[in-house]
């Protein structure tokens, strides 16, 4: 690896962190993807799909907005980096968008995802339908019946949604259904993975594709005020909407933040483990069995978290901290109340981070990337808070 | 051990059998491990349950749980394992992250300790095993190594480069699982690699009667292994006399072939 | 009225409809109102203020987006103007913004809605939030039921929703209830009417708060085309998106599309009448007793329409159609898996006004307003199209 | 006629009881009418329903909403008027649209015919109402103007120099409904309009008892307009006894004022 958050070598290290733990029947695969995906995005005419793509499809770029009553309330200067307006509501379509013409470029007629929020299985189902790919979306069961609301979408968009029944029957086996169905049908597929996570060259593959986020809010803050910010934050399930953000940042001389649910903190409670083709930070029992993840948002029930989030963590380059569910309920609210943005549960991680830690803010700027809207978790949210009694609700 | 063993095997033209059992997805496991060499099997491949196996079937899936809910653990199994002694190699397969955990120094010890000839790691591709394959070789520990078919020649011939124990041809771009039809590939695979190693040539993955263990055989391969066709026999709760029966008529195919 | 789709006169009349027929307790309240905005919308700052927040926080300008699967489905070139991906999920937030700025300046501290689909009351509660004012929405407890997405979010954002059971119970009910609680309430006060309906200066207030779509479009088509289209094509429920999408193109050679649901064409099956303030047309008895709508979509649920649709149709300048419920359904379908876009019930009404008249559009260019997202109906539109059967829904 | 009869009274001394009683909600409602000018009314206002009453609140919303069940129409309210003369004047209320889709020259005429004496349209200000105050005043049907508490004064002068019947003074800032206490607006408006006109002045709109009855007129009132209260009790199923003494307790409040 060159630089922090550059290119990673051709193993797809970061430090210790990442690599390519898959089976053999994977690996030419994965061989194949990477060298697809470093020859398409050094091609302009590459770029320039993907680029055209996301401006005129899916509204980038999406506002760096200056949250007054929020910063108000925080006594700091919030800036928000509003994903939750992209076109199928969160951050995922960056990606997705990316990998979809790449698969087509690839020459691959059908897309395979997990999911757990029902975000990326949205938006892979929405970008197959925009380029007439097939799709398939592994789910856990679990995740199924907490984001009905996603479960339709994708349906509508004609993509098949498979409930997971295995294991802990969400995120997880969501993607080792997703691995293990891919190997039976490489030849026509290419699996669309969701978040800086897996075999490289995913998680730097995404990374690149989601740095969109940070260089659009790097240049909004800039045209904005002329300076970078103090501070960045996003919250981190896999990790893709901070790696994304995190890489238009690093090399300025901002404090990063990663924002993850007590329920599942890779970073914070994890231990070195090599799961899912990469090798990281995962949630494991004394033996190294992986543990489930447990927070109020399917998004971030994830047990491990990109590689590269392991190696920034390493090296101090980002800080990694938790917030509860109830923390996350509060921030929701407050968000809602201060600026009439109703935000989805992942990124209420990052609002609550700030609340937290208002007093070590002070008078500072802060990046805030707001990944996704509300929409899908609303219900979630109303039972939690209790809106729903005594109602009718169709 | 465990190459040797299969290598003496292949000179005297037995075909090899290695049948696959689950650790402890029945308090029972270790009569099913003597009752499948009591059949007929060459080595025993042991899986030590994983709580994300990836690569596995409905199958194996189903036996790791069943596994993981009595309190399985890897020390548990290569305890088991210790009290015990075999009459052919045993061969121990799990996902990686297990091993790492443990520490690939103490893993290796422990594996070594119980008595394990062999491992099969299948998360563990050539670019990335190095380290550990140097570990185990220093205390004779033989890391089997997969190809698939999709695996291109140049790729096999790096990958051979490093084989121990046996080489694992996996006969269908699949997770385990049995299948009523014979993949294509599993010959394929057995016909492409013969020529190119003189270790023993093992096709695992969709071998699910004597049938398919005799067809891959006959297109080069030395053995078999098969897991889920006598996993789901266990699971389905047939009788000793059964799995046997089942064990005998691959051995039976095999040695007819 | 100078000219097609000009200021109104003093009394707001656009040809024979328009006008002011509310209660003398109301009169000065609305003629408080038609000076404010006069002055406001002459005055360079509120401009300022209005474009910026539209910029900065809803997200504007919504992209003209080329649509090719569906142009290439229809034989014709579909420019789709994505209101959907504007905050709040519609074209809504264009006109509440411009209210919310309206009533602040005026000194009020509070916002009344009425709303159908609940997306006039999200945008709603949505600029009261931002803009620290109090809400309170009036919703039929049909809709309140159907939408019930909606009215979480409105919860969320601090709004209080009161579920109408007078009358059929939808949107005009809720109209009703509107007036009649602002009557009690004139000083601290403003009733956010959420469409292009009303007494003056509603009808020609909210259509300027809604030009933006159109203007945008028609600049848009422009530099993209440079010439401008040959359809332009919106859905029609009070007339909102659709006159504020005709405002940009009036003067052009455009021809000018409103669709009606079936089962709510207040053009198409009305007749004159004067109701909730406006002379314009309404489904009627024989007797002059307003007829509820019914369709699909409820934010088209209403037996009335816009006063200047009235007259746009009455002099010839614009086509109003009707497309019933299940081509509605197809048209959802057709766009989710050919654009991956998953629209309102509402919206998709000019889609299936495409579909139906392909015939006639062969060739030709068209630019169709997008009014909304469709999350707030996945729930309805899985239920008819029978996505829900025997499966687990929490 | 209805002018002109309160002004009589007016000029008798006698303060004015207008109570409001909705047609057709109940098939007896006739009886009601008498009943009302028994116990004391100088005039009835009779509503006719609408289906989207704005400016109502529940209890006349409730009362029409009935009377919409029951299948009354304008016509057939003007029809059953048609049968019957009264010793009082009748004045019609109901909302603008129900003439409007009748055409307003035969709405005019067909009010006449059914002996109909003035009307009051609460959703017609002054502005939108020109032609249909001329065609009313053509056949002698006097059309009733609204003051409300927020009128610039300005303003009120521009409605009393077109106001004919009465002058309805809106009592509350609020739909029709009945209040515990006499809104400060109440009196407050018969004090502003009483000095600006010689016609008679009756105050509507929140005037629930004889007490709130009485304090409008102190304040200036010729009168008052008395609709929810009475309505409540009808919908409650009060008898008609004690719906006679609700009437006349009213009547004495007024006359002792
Ligand atoms: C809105 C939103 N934010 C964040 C995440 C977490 O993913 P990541 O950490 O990859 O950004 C998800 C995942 O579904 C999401 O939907
Ligand atoms: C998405 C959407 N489109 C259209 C409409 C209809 O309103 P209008 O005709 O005023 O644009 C609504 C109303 O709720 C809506 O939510």
């Amino acid at each position: 690896m060159t630089s922090v958050m550059g290119n990673p070598d051709a193993t797809g290290r970061f430090g210790e962190f990442g690599g390519r733990f898959v089976p053999e029947s994977l690996m030419p695969a994965v061989i194949e993807l990477d060298s697809a995906f470093r020859e398409a995005w050094s091609d302009p005419l590459f770029r320039a799909e993907y680029t055209a793509t996301l401006e005129n499809y899916a509204g980038r770029p999406t506002r760096l907005y200056l949250a007054e009553r929020l910063s108000e309330y925080l006594g700091a200067e919030i800036w928000l980096k509003r994903e939750d307006l992209a076109h199928t509501g969160s951050h995922k379509i960056n990606n997705v968008i990316g990998q979809a013409l790449l698969a087509r470029r690839m020459g691959k007629s059908r897309l395979i995802a997990e999911t757990g929020a029902g975000q990326h299985g949205v938006a892979t189902a929405t970008a197959a339908a925009l380029f007439g790919l097939e799709a398939k979306v592994y789910m856990g069961e679990v995740d199924v019946a907490r984001q009905s609301l996603n479960v339709f979408r994708m349906r509508l968009l004609g993509a098949e949604v498979e409930a997971v029944t295995s294991g802990s029957r969400t995120l997880k086996d969501a993607v080792n259904e997703a691995m293990r169905s891919w190997v039976a049908a490489l030849g026509d597929t290419h699996y669309c993975i969701g978040s800086v996570m897996g075999p490289h060259p995913y998680p730097w593959m995404v990374r690149e594709f989601q740095r969109v986020i940070g260089d659009e809010a790097r240049s909004q803050y800039e045209a904005a005020t002329g300076s970078t910010p103090d501070w960045v934050v996003a919250c981190v399930g896999g990790g893709s909407n901070a790696a994304g953000t995190f890489a238009g940042f690093v090399d300025t001389p901002a404090r990063l933040v990663g924002v993850e649910p007590a329920g599942g903190a890779a970073v914070g409670h994890g231990i070195g483990g090599i799961v899912h083709g990469m090798q990281s930070f995962f949630l494991q029992d004394e033996f190294g069995q992986i543990n489930e993840a447990a927070s109020i948002s399917a998004g971030l029930d994830y047990p491990g978290v990109g590689p590269e989030h392991a190696h920034l963590h390493a090296i101090g380059r980002a800080r990694y901290d938790q917030v509860n569910d109830d923390q996350v309920l509060e921030a929701v609210q407050l968000l809602a109340r201060t600026e009439g943005i109703v935000c989805a549960l992942e990124s209420a991680h990052a609002i609550a981070w700030l609340v937290e830690h208002k007093q070590e803010l002070l008078s500072s700027s802060i990046v805030v990337t707001l990944s996704g809207r509300g929409d899908k978790d609303v219900e979630t949210i109303a039972q939690r808070l209790g809106f729903l009694e005594g109602e009718e609700h169709a | 051990m465990l190459e040797k063993s299969l290598q003496q095997l292949r000179k005297s033209g037995r075909r090899i059998l290695v049948p696959y059992v689950m650790a402890g997805s029945d308090p029972d496991w270790l009569s099913l491990v003597d009752l499948v060499i009591e059949s007929g099997a060459d080595a025993v491949e042991i899986g030590i349950p994983f709580s994300d196996p990836s690569m596995d079937g409905p199958v194996i899936q189903r036996a790791g749980e069943l596994a993981l809910a009595r309190g399985v653990t890897p020390f548990s199994v290569l305890s088991e394992l210790r009290t015990r002694s075999f009459s052919v190699p045993i061969v121990v397969m799990t996902y990686y992250n297990l091993f790492h955990h443990m520490g690939i120094e103490r893993a290796v010890t422990e594996l070594r300790q119980a008595g394990v000839d062999g491992v099969i790691i299948p998360d563990l591709p050539l670019e990335e095993g190095a380290n550990w394959r140097a570990m185990a070789k220093s205390q004779g520990l033989e890391t089997v190594q997969l190809v698939s078919p999709v695996t291109s020649l140049e790729r096999v011939d790096e990958i051979l480069a490093v084989a121990e124990g046996f080489v694992y041809g996996v006969g269908s771009m699949s997770v385990t699982g049995e299948r009523a039809e014979l993949a294509e590939t599993a010959t394929a695979i057995a016909t492409r690699i013969r020529p190119r190693t003189t270790l023993p040539l093992l096709i695992g993955i969709g071998i699910s009667n004597g049938d398919q263990a005799a067809a891959v055989v006959e297109a080069g391969a030395d053995g078999v292994v098969v897991g889920s066709a006598l996993l789901r026999r266990v699971l389905e709760g047939q009788t000793p006399s059964e799995l046997s029966y089942f064990v005998s008529e691959i051995r039976a195919a095999l040695d007819e072939a």
